[in-house]
Protein backbone atom coordinates (compact mmCIF):
# COMPACT_ATOMS: atom_id res chain seq x y z
CA UNK A 1 0.00 0.00 0.00
CA UNK A 2 1.67 3.74 -1.32
CA UNK A 3 -0.65 5.95 -0.46
CA UNK A 4 -1.45 10.01 -0.30
CA UNK A 5 -4.10 10.76 2.04
CA UNK A 6 -6.56 13.55 3.45
CA UNK A 7 -7.72 11.62 6.08
CA UNK A 8 -6.03 10.52 9.51
CA UNK A 9 -3.60 7.85 9.64
CA UNK A 10 -3.54 5.51 12.05
CA UNK A 11 -0.29 2.87 13.04
CA UNK A 12 -2.77 0.09 12.63
CA UNK A 13 -3.69 0.19 9.25
CA UNK A 14 -0.15 0.28 8.05
CA UNK A 15 0.14 -2.59 10.16
CA UNK A 16 -2.58 -4.32 8.37
CA UNK A 17 -0.99 -3.71 5.18
CA UNK A 18 1.98 -5.61 5.80
CA UNK A 19 0.46 -8.61 8.06
CA UNK A 20 1.70 -11.89 6.47
CA UNK A 21 1.98 -15.59 7.93
CA UNK A 22 5.72 -15.82 6.74
CA UNK A 23 6.55 -12.68 8.65
CA UNK A 24 7.44 -12.76 12.20
CA UNK A 25 8.56 -8.58 12.57
CA UNK A 26 7.06 -5.99 11.69
CA UNK A 27 8.67 -2.55 12.15
CA UNK A 28 6.74 0.56 11.96
CA UNK A 29 7.38 4.23 11.94
CA UNK A 30 5.13 7.16 12.80
CA UNK A 31 6.06 10.39 12.09
CA UNK A 32 3.99 13.14 14.42
CA UNK A 33 3.54 16.90 14.36
CA UNK A 34 5.44 18.24 16.98
CA UNK A 35 4.13 20.98 18.84
CA UNK A 36 7.19 23.60 18.03
CA UNK A 37 10.54 23.40 15.67
CA UNK A 38 13.86 24.36 17.29
CA UNK A 39 11.79 25.30 20.38
CA UNK A 40 9.11 27.75 18.30
CA UNK A 41 5.85 26.83 18.85
CA UNK A 42 4.10 25.73 16.14
CA UNK A 43 0.34 26.01 15.58
CA UNK A 44 -0.13 23.54 12.63
CA UNK A 45 1.53 21.88 9.89
CA UNK A 46 -0.12 21.74 5.99
CA UNK A 47 1.18 19.04 3.89
CA UNK A 48 0.94 19.25 -0.27
CA UNK A 49 1.82 16.49 -2.71
CA UNK A 50 2.40 15.56 -6.16
CA UNK A 51 -0.22 12.34 -5.41
CA UNK A 52 0.43 10.13 -8.80
CA UNK A 53 4.00 10.67 -8.28
CA UNK A 54 4.44 10.62 -4.96
CA UNK A 55 3.03 7.08 -5.15
CA UNK A 56 4.98 5.85 -7.63
CA UNK A 57 8.03 6.98 -5.83
CA UNK A 58 6.73 4.97 -3.04
CA UNK A 59 6.42 1.69 -5.01
CA UNK A 60 10.29 2.32 -6.51
CA UNK A 61 11.11 2.79 -2.69
CA UNK A 62 9.58 -0.53 -1.92
CA UNK A 63 10.96 -2.02 -4.83
CA UNK A 64 14.50 -0.87 -3.80
CA UNK A 65 14.00 -2.46 -0.09
CA UNK A 66 12.74 -5.75 -1.99
CA UNK A 67 16.18 -5.97 -3.96
CA UNK A 68 17.83 -5.04 -1.33
CA UNK A 69 17.03 -7.71 1.63
CA UNK A 70 14.19 -9.79 -0.11
CA UNK A 71 11.63 -7.78 1.69
CA UNK A 72 8.16 -8.04 -0.12
CA UNK A 73 5.92 -6.42 2.61
CA UNK A 74 6.34 -2.94 2.74
CA UNK A 75 3.95 -0.09 3.21
CA UNK A 76 3.92 3.79 3.15
CA UNK A 77 1.51 6.77 3.97
CA UNK A 78 1.82 10.20 3.92
CA UNK A 79 -1.07 12.42 4.81
CA UNK A 80 -1.80 16.01 3.34
CA UNK A 81 -3.78 19.15 3.95
CA UNK A 82 -4.24 20.72 8.26
CA UNK A 83 -2.48 18.53 10.76
CA UNK A 84 -2.77 19.70 14.49
CA UNK A 85 -0.14 18.72 16.64
CA UNK A 86 0.36 15.28 17.92
CA UNK A 87 -1.27 13.75 14.23
CA UNK A 88 0.71 11.54 12.17
CA UNK A 89 2.53 12.77 9.04
CA UNK A 90 3.97 9.59 7.45
CA UNK A 91 3.86 6.09 8.47
CA UNK A 92 6.00 3.20 7.20
CA UNK A 93 5.28 -0.66 7.74
CA UNK A 94 7.90 -3.69 6.92
CA UNK A 95 7.39 -7.15 7.54
CA UNK A 96 9.90 -9.21 7.23
CA UNK A 97 11.53 -12.41 8.66
CA UNK A 98 14.12 -11.27 10.50
CA UNK A 99 14.49 -8.31 12.59
CA UNK A 100 17.45 -6.82 11.82
CA UNK A 101 16.23 -6.24 8.07
CA UNK A 102 13.10 -5.08 9.27
CA UNK A 103 15.19 -2.24 11.14
CA UNK A 104 17.20 -1.54 8.35
CA UNK A 105 14.58 -1.33 5.66
CA UNK A 106 12.24 1.00 7.84
CA UNK A 107 14.65 3.47 8.31
CA UNK A 108 15.95 3.28 5.17
CA UNK A 109 12.67 3.78 3.72
CA UNK A 110 12.19 7.16 5.73
CA UNK A 111 15.42 8.24 4.31
CA UNK A 112 14.80 7.60 0.70
CA UNK A 113 11.06 9.05 0.99
CA UNK A 114 12.25 12.17 2.36
CA UNK A 115 14.46 12.15 -0.91
CA UNK A 116 12.72 11.25 -3.56
CA UNK A 117 8.98 11.45 -2.69
CA UNK A 118 7.29 14.82 -3.74
CA UNK A 119 5.43 16.12 -0.57
CA UNK A 120 6.12 19.77 0.80
CA UNK A 121 5.96 20.75 4.36
CA UNK A 122 4.55 24.23 5.28
CA UNK A 123 4.85 25.27 8.71
CA UNK A 124 1.95 27.59 10.22
CA UNK A 125 3.43 29.28 13.63
CA UNK A 126 1.58 29.90 16.69
CA UNK A 127 2.46 33.57 15.77
CA UNK A 128 0.34 33.41 12.56
CA UNK A 129 3.12 33.39 10.43
CA UNK A 130 4.01 30.87 7.67
CA UNK A 131 6.81 28.97 5.81
CA UNK A 132 7.24 26.42 3.12
CA UNK A 133 9.94 24.61 4.72
CA UNK A 134 13.31 24.70 3.24
CA UNK A 135 15.07 21.29 3.32
CA UNK A 136 18.39 21.02 5.18
CA UNK A 137 21.72 21.37 4.20
CA UNK A 138 22.41 17.59 2.94
CA UNK A 139 19.47 17.75 0.67
CA UNK A 140 21.76 20.32 -1.30
CA UNK A 141 24.80 18.56 -0.92
CA UNK A 142 23.33 15.29 -2.40
CA UNK A 143 21.41 16.34 -5.43
CA UNK A 144 22.03 13.24 -7.62
CA UNK A 145 20.38 10.87 -4.59
CA UNK A 146 17.02 12.26 -6.07
CA UNK A 147 17.18 11.03 -9.61
CA UNK B 1 2.09 20.75 -29.18
CA UNK B 2 0.28 20.94 -26.03
CA UNK B 3 1.34 19.98 -22.48
CA UNK B 4 0.41 20.48 -18.95
CA UNK B 5 2.40 22.06 -16.24
CA UNK B 6 2.06 21.51 -12.74
CA UNK B 7 3.16 23.87 -9.92
CA UNK B 8 3.57 22.77 -5.98
CA UNK B 9 4.89 24.54 -2.84
CA UNK B 10 6.77 28.11 -3.15
CA UNK B 11 6.49 27.81 -7.01
CA UNK B 12 2.81 27.44 -6.84
CA UNK B 13 2.74 30.24 -3.93
CA UNK B 14 4.67 32.60 -6.55
CA UNK B 15 2.94 31.61 -9.81
CA UNK B 16 -0.59 31.81 -7.83
CA UNK B 17 -1.89 29.37 -10.38
CA UNK B 18 -1.49 25.18 -9.56
CA UNK B 19 -1.31 24.21 -13.13
CA UNK B 20 -1.71 25.69 -16.37
CA UNK B 21 -1.55 24.69 -19.98
CA UNK B 22 1.34 25.54 -22.60
CA UNK B 23 1.51 25.75 -26.54
CA UNK B 24 5.33 24.54 -26.95
CA UNK B 25 6.76 24.52 -30.55
CA UNK B 26 7.53 20.45 -31.71
CA UNK B 27 11.41 19.58 -30.28
CA UNK B 28 10.65 21.43 -27.23
CA UNK B 29 12.49 20.16 -24.17
CA UNK B 30 12.18 20.98 -20.08
CA UNK B 31 14.16 24.07 -20.62
CA UNK B 32 12.13 25.87 -23.41
CA UNK B 33 9.15 25.51 -20.11
CA UNK B 34 11.63 26.86 -17.96
CA UNK B 35 12.73 29.75 -20.42
CA UNK B 36 9.48 30.71 -20.44
CA UNK B 37 8.79 31.43 -16.72
CA UNK B 38 11.79 32.60 -16.45
CA UNK B 39 10.29 35.47 -18.43
CA UNK B 40 6.90 35.80 -16.00
CA UNK B 41 9.20 35.36 -12.67
CA UNK B 42 12.77 35.84 -13.36
CA UNK B 43 14.23 34.93 -9.51
CA UNK B 44 12.54 31.42 -10.59
CA UNK B 45 16.19 30.83 -12.09
CA UNK B 46 18.22 31.05 -8.76
CA UNK B 47 15.96 28.24 -7.70
CA UNK B 48 16.68 25.87 -10.90
CA UNK B 49 20.04 24.95 -9.04
CA UNK B 50 17.99 22.99 -6.39
CA UNK B 51 14.56 22.44 -8.58
CA UNK B 52 14.13 19.47 -10.42
CA UNK B 53 11.88 18.45 -13.21
CA UNK B 54 9.67 15.65 -13.86
CA UNK B 55 7.80 14.89 -17.02
CA UNK B 56 4.79 12.11 -16.51
CA UNK B 57 5.72 11.44 -13.23
CA UNK B 58 9.54 10.75 -13.24
CA UNK B 59 12.56 12.98 -12.28
CA UNK B 60 13.71 14.48 -15.90
CA UNK B 61 16.73 16.82 -16.67
CA UNK B 62 16.62 20.13 -18.99
CA UNK B 63 17.17 18.14 -22.44
CA UNK B 64 14.25 15.98 -21.66
CA UNK B 65 12.36 15.96 -24.59
CA UNK B 66 8.86 16.61 -24.90
CA UNK B 67 6.05 15.23 -26.46
CA UNK B 68 1.66 16.04 -26.99
CA UNK B 69 -0.24 15.61 -24.04
CA UNK B 70 2.89 15.27 -20.81
CA UNK B 71 2.81 16.27 -17.67
CA UNK B 72 5.46 17.99 -16.44
CA UNK B 73 5.79 19.54 -13.22
CA UNK B 74 8.26 21.78 -11.14
CA UNK B 75 9.57 20.13 -8.04
CA UNK B 76 10.74 22.12 -5.18
CA UNK B 77 12.96 20.78 -3.30
CA UNK B 78 10.86 18.14 -1.25
CA UNK B 79 10.28 18.34 2.66
CA UNK B 80 8.10 15.61 3.40
CA UNK B 81 8.08 13.02 6.01
CA UNK B 82 9.40 13.98 9.20
CA UNK B 83 12.10 16.47 10.56
CA UNK B 84 12.83 14.23 13.24
CA UNK C 1 4.26 0.74 30.33
CA UNK C 2 6.39 -2.97 31.16
CA UNK C 3 4.11 -5.76 30.90
CA UNK C 4 3.67 -9.05 31.16
CA UNK C 5 -0.16 -10.09 29.93
CA UNK C 6 -2.54 -12.68 28.90
CA UNK C 7 -4.65 -10.74 26.80
CA UNK C 8 -4.04 -10.09 22.74
CA UNK C 9 -1.00 -7.27 22.09
CA UNK C 10 -2.15 -4.73 19.91
CA UNK C 11 0.62 -2.48 18.08
CA UNK C 12 -2.20 0.55 19.16
CA UNK C 13 -1.95 -0.12 22.88
CA UNK C 14 2.23 0.28 23.15
CA UNK C 15 2.11 2.83 20.60
CA UNK C 16 -0.29 5.35 22.84
CA UNK C 17 1.41 4.45 25.45
CA UNK C 18 4.71 5.97 24.18
CA UNK C 19 3.11 9.12 22.56
CA UNK C 20 4.33 12.77 23.69
CA UNK C 21 4.03 15.84 21.91
CA UNK C 22 7.91 16.59 22.09
CA UNK C 23 8.60 13.36 20.29
CA UNK C 24 7.94 13.41 16.60
CA UNK C 25 9.58 9.77 16.14
CA UNK C 26 7.54 6.77 16.61
CA UNK C 27 9.63 3.50 16.50
CA UNK C 28 7.64 0.12 16.97
CA UNK C 29 8.06 -3.52 17.03
CA UNK C 30 5.89 -6.51 16.57
CA UNK C 31 7.28 -9.82 16.84
CA UNK C 32 4.32 -11.88 15.82
CA UNK C 33 3.90 -16.01 15.60
CA UNK C 34 4.73 -17.44 12.47
CA UNK C 35 3.02 -20.36 10.96
CA UNK C 36 6.61 -22.61 10.83
CA UNK C 37 10.06 -22.43 12.29
CA UNK C 38 12.44 -23.32 9.78
CA UNK C 39 10.18 -25.03 7.96
CA UNK C 40 8.65 -27.65 10.18
CA UNK C 41 4.25 -26.45 10.68
CA UNK C 42 3.36 -25.05 13.88
CA UNK C 43 0.10 -25.21 15.72
CA UNK C 44 0.87 -22.78 18.36
CA UNK C 45 3.17 -21.29 21.04
CA UNK C 46 3.01 -21.49 24.79
CA UNK C 47 4.90 -18.31 26.59
CA UNK C 48 5.51 -18.86 30.48
CA UNK C 49 7.75 -15.54 32.31
CA UNK C 50 8.44 -14.60 35.74
CA UNK C 51 6.29 -11.56 35.68
CA UNK C 52 7.39 -9.74 38.70
CA UNK C 53 11.31 -9.90 37.31
CA UNK C 54 10.31 -9.55 33.55
CA UNK C 55 8.67 -6.69 34.21
CA UNK C 56 11.60 -5.41 36.34
CA UNK C 57 14.24 -6.33 33.53
CA UNK C 58 11.76 -4.49 30.95
CA UNK C 59 12.71 -1.34 32.95
CA UNK C 60 16.05 -1.95 33.47
CA UNK C 61 16.43 -1.92 29.80
CA UNK C 62 14.15 1.14 29.28
CA UNK C 63 16.84 2.79 32.20
CA UNK C 64 19.60 1.72 29.49
CA UNK C 65 17.80 3.31 26.42
CA UNK C 66 17.36 6.43 28.04
CA UNK C 67 21.12 6.63 29.66
CA UNK C 68 22.38 5.88 26.41
CA UNK C 69 20.21 8.03 23.96
CA UNK C 70 18.35 10.66 26.56
CA UNK C 71 14.81 8.55 25.46
CA UNK C 72 12.33 8.94 28.15
CA UNK C 73 8.92 7.25 26.39
CA UNK C 74 8.99 3.09 26.24
CA UNK C 75 6.99 1.30 26.27
CA UNK C 76 7.26 -3.14 26.50
CA UNK C 77 5.24 -5.84 26.38
CA UNK C 78 5.12 -9.50 26.16
CA UNK C 79 2.28 -12.09 25.83
CA UNK C 80 2.56 -15.54 28.05
CA UNK C 81 -0.25 -18.12 27.68
CA UNK C 82 -1.13 -19.63 24.19
CA UNK C 83 -0.67 -18.03 21.66
CA UNK C 84 -1.95 -18.74 17.80
CA UNK C 85 -0.55 -17.74 14.51
CA UNK C 86 -0.08 -14.27 13.81
CA UNK C 87 -0.76 -13.16 17.22
CA UNK C 88 2.15 -10.71 18.64
CA UNK C 89 3.79 -12.26 21.34
CA UNK C 90 6.16 -9.10 21.66
CA UNK C 91 5.98 -5.49 21.31
CA UNK C 92 8.16 -2.35 21.96
CA UNK C 93 7.55 1.51 21.16
CA UNK C 94 10.04 4.53 21.53
CA UNK C 95 8.98 7.40 20.85
CA UNK C 96 12.00 9.59 20.23
CA UNK C 97 12.90 13.48 19.40
CA UNK C 98 14.96 11.69 16.37
CA UNK C 99 14.09 8.94 13.97
CA UNK C 100 17.69 7.46 14.28
CA UNK C 101 17.67 7.02 18.00
CA UNK C 102 14.59 5.62 18.11
CA UNK C 103 15.18 2.76 15.43
CA UNK C 104 18.81 2.37 17.61
CA UNK C 105 17.12 2.09 20.42
CA UNK C 106 14.07 -0.13 19.90
CA UNK C 107 16.56 -2.66 18.06
CA UNK C 108 18.46 -2.49 21.03
CA UNK C 109 15.49 -3.51 23.65
CA UNK C 110 14.76 -6.67 21.25
CA UNK C 111 18.48 -7.52 21.64
CA UNK C 112 18.36 -7.02 25.48
CA UNK C 113 14.39 -8.31 26.13
CA UNK C 114 16.06 -11.58 24.33
CA UNK C 115 19.12 -11.68 26.58
CA UNK C 116 17.99 -10.74 30.12
CA UNK C 117 13.94 -11.11 30.27
CA UNK C 118 12.82 -14.35 31.95
CA UNK C 119 10.62 -15.52 29.59
CA UNK C 120 10.44 -18.99 27.63
CA UNK C 121 8.94 -19.78 24.77
CA UNK C 122 6.93 -23.69 24.31
CA UNK C 123 6.54 -24.81 20.79
CA UNK C 124 3.77 -27.25 19.80
CA UNK C 125 4.40 -28.41 16.30
CA UNK C 126 1.26 -28.89 14.16
CA UNK C 127 2.41 -32.69 14.40
CA UNK C 128 0.92 -32.55 18.37
CA UNK C 129 5.07 -32.92 19.45
CA UNK C 130 6.27 -29.87 21.83
CA UNK C 131 9.21 -28.47 23.32
CA UNK C 132 10.76 -26.08 25.28
CA UNK C 133 12.95 -24.18 22.94
CA UNK C 134 16.84 -24.07 23.44
CA UNK C 135 18.44 -20.40 22.87
CA UNK C 136 20.35 -20.13 19.88
CA UNK C 137 24.63 -20.39 20.28
CA UNK C 138 25.26 -16.87 20.89
CA UNK C 139 23.57 -17.20 24.19
CA UNK C 140 25.99 -19.76 25.02
CA UNK C 141 28.79 -17.81 24.48
CA UNK C 142 27.66 -14.64 25.79
CA UNK C 143 26.60 -15.48 29.31
CA UNK C 144 27.75 -12.23 31.08
CA UNK C 145 25.63 -10.26 29.45
CA UNK C 146 23.09 -11.51 30.96
CA UNK C 147 24.02 -10.60 34.23
CA UNK D 1 15.21 -19.82 57.89
CA UNK D 2 12.60 -20.44 55.13
CA UNK D 3 12.94 -19.12 51.60
CA UNK D 4 10.52 -19.61 47.98
CA UNK D 5 11.98 -21.41 45.02
CA UNK D 6 10.58 -21.14 41.71
CA UNK D 7 10.55 -23.01 39.11
CA UNK D 8 10.30 -22.17 35.38
CA UNK D 9 10.21 -23.94 31.93
CA UNK D 10 11.65 -26.72 31.73
CA UNK D 11 12.96 -26.78 35.20
CA UNK D 12 8.98 -26.50 36.04
CA UNK D 13 8.44 -29.07 33.78
CA UNK D 14 11.30 -31.60 35.37
CA UNK D 15 10.74 -31.03 38.97
CA UNK D 16 6.91 -31.06 38.38
CA UNK D 17 6.26 -28.45 40.71
CA UNK D 18 6.28 -24.51 40.17
CA UNK D 19 7.44 -23.48 43.71
CA UNK D 20 8.14 -24.75 46.95
CA UNK D 21 9.41 -23.36 50.24
CA UNK D 22 12.61 -24.31 51.42
CA UNK D 23 13.81 -24.91 55.18
CA UNK D 24 17.69 -23.36 54.89
CA UNK D 25 20.52 -23.45 57.66
CA UNK D 26 21.54 -19.96 58.70
CA UNK D 27 24.26 -18.77 56.32
CA UNK D 28 23.20 -20.60 53.27
CA UNK D 29 23.58 -19.64 49.72
CA UNK D 30 22.45 -20.40 46.51
CA UNK D 31 24.79 -22.85 45.93
CA UNK D 32 22.71 -24.85 49.18
CA UNK D 33 19.76 -25.11 46.89
CA UNK D 34 21.88 -26.16 43.74
CA UNK D 35 23.13 -29.15 46.13
CA UNK D 36 19.54 -29.96 47.70
CA UNK D 37 18.09 -29.98 43.88
CA UNK D 38 20.44 -32.04 42.51
CA UNK D 39 19.83 -35.04 45.17
CA UNK D 40 16.41 -34.97 43.27
CA UNK D 41 17.56 -34.61 39.94
CA UNK D 42 20.95 -35.61 39.44
CA UNK D 43 20.98 -34.30 35.53
CA UNK D 44 19.88 -30.90 36.65
CA UNK D 45 23.74 -30.43 37.47
CA UNK D 46 24.29 -30.82 33.50
CA UNK D 47 21.89 -27.70 32.97
CA UNK D 48 23.96 -25.01 35.66
CA UNK D 49 25.97 -24.02 33.07
CA UNK D 50 23.65 -22.54 30.79
CA UNK D 51 21.29 -21.70 34.14
CA UNK D 52 20.81 -19.12 36.16
CA UNK D 53 19.67 -18.22 39.63
CA UNK D 54 17.79 -15.19 40.70
CA UNK D 55 17.14 -13.81 44.15
CA UNK D 56 14.51 -11.16 44.74
CA UNK D 57 14.00 -10.85 40.92
CA UNK D 58 18.00 -9.97 40.01
CA UNK D 59 20.45 -12.26 38.80
CA UNK D 60 22.77 -13.71 41.37
CA UNK D 61 25.60 -16.10 41.69
CA UNK D 62 26.11 -19.31 43.50
CA UNK D 63 27.97 -17.51 46.36
CA UNK D 64 24.43 -14.88 47.01
CA UNK D 65 23.67 -15.16 50.61
CA UNK D 66 20.48 -15.42 51.24
CA UNK D 67 18.09 -14.20 54.05
CA UNK D 68 14.72 -15.10 55.52
CA UNK D 69 11.92 -14.71 53.13
CA UNK D 70 14.14 -14.51 50.23
CA UNK D 71 12.45 -15.69 46.68
CA UNK D 72 15.32 -17.95 44.50
CA UNK D 73 14.50 -18.71 41.11
CA UNK D 74 16.28 -21.07 39.08
CA UNK D 75 16.32 -19.16 35.01
CA UNK D 76 16.53 -21.31 32.47
CA UNK D 77 18.33 -19.84 29.22
CA UNK D 78 15.20 -17.29 28.11
CA UNK D 79 13.85 -17.61 25.07
CA UNK D 80 11.25 -14.62 25.31
CA UNK D 81 10.37 -12.03 22.46
CA UNK D 82 10.94 -13.75 18.92
CA UNK D 83 13.44 -15.92 16.96
CA UNK D 84 13.09 -13.46 13.89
Amino acid sequence: MFKITEQIITGAEVQQAVEAPDAGAIVLFLGTVRNNTDGRPVQHLEYEAYPPMAEKKMAEIAKEITNKWGIHHIAMMHRVGKLQIGEVSVAVAVASPHRKDGFKACKYAMNRLKQIVPIWKREVWADGEAEWVKPDAVFFEQPSEQT
Amino acid sequence: MKVTVKYFAVCHEMLNRSEEEMQLPEGSTVITILKRLEEEWPEIAEFYEVMQMSVNWEYATENTELTEGDEVALIPPVTGGTDV
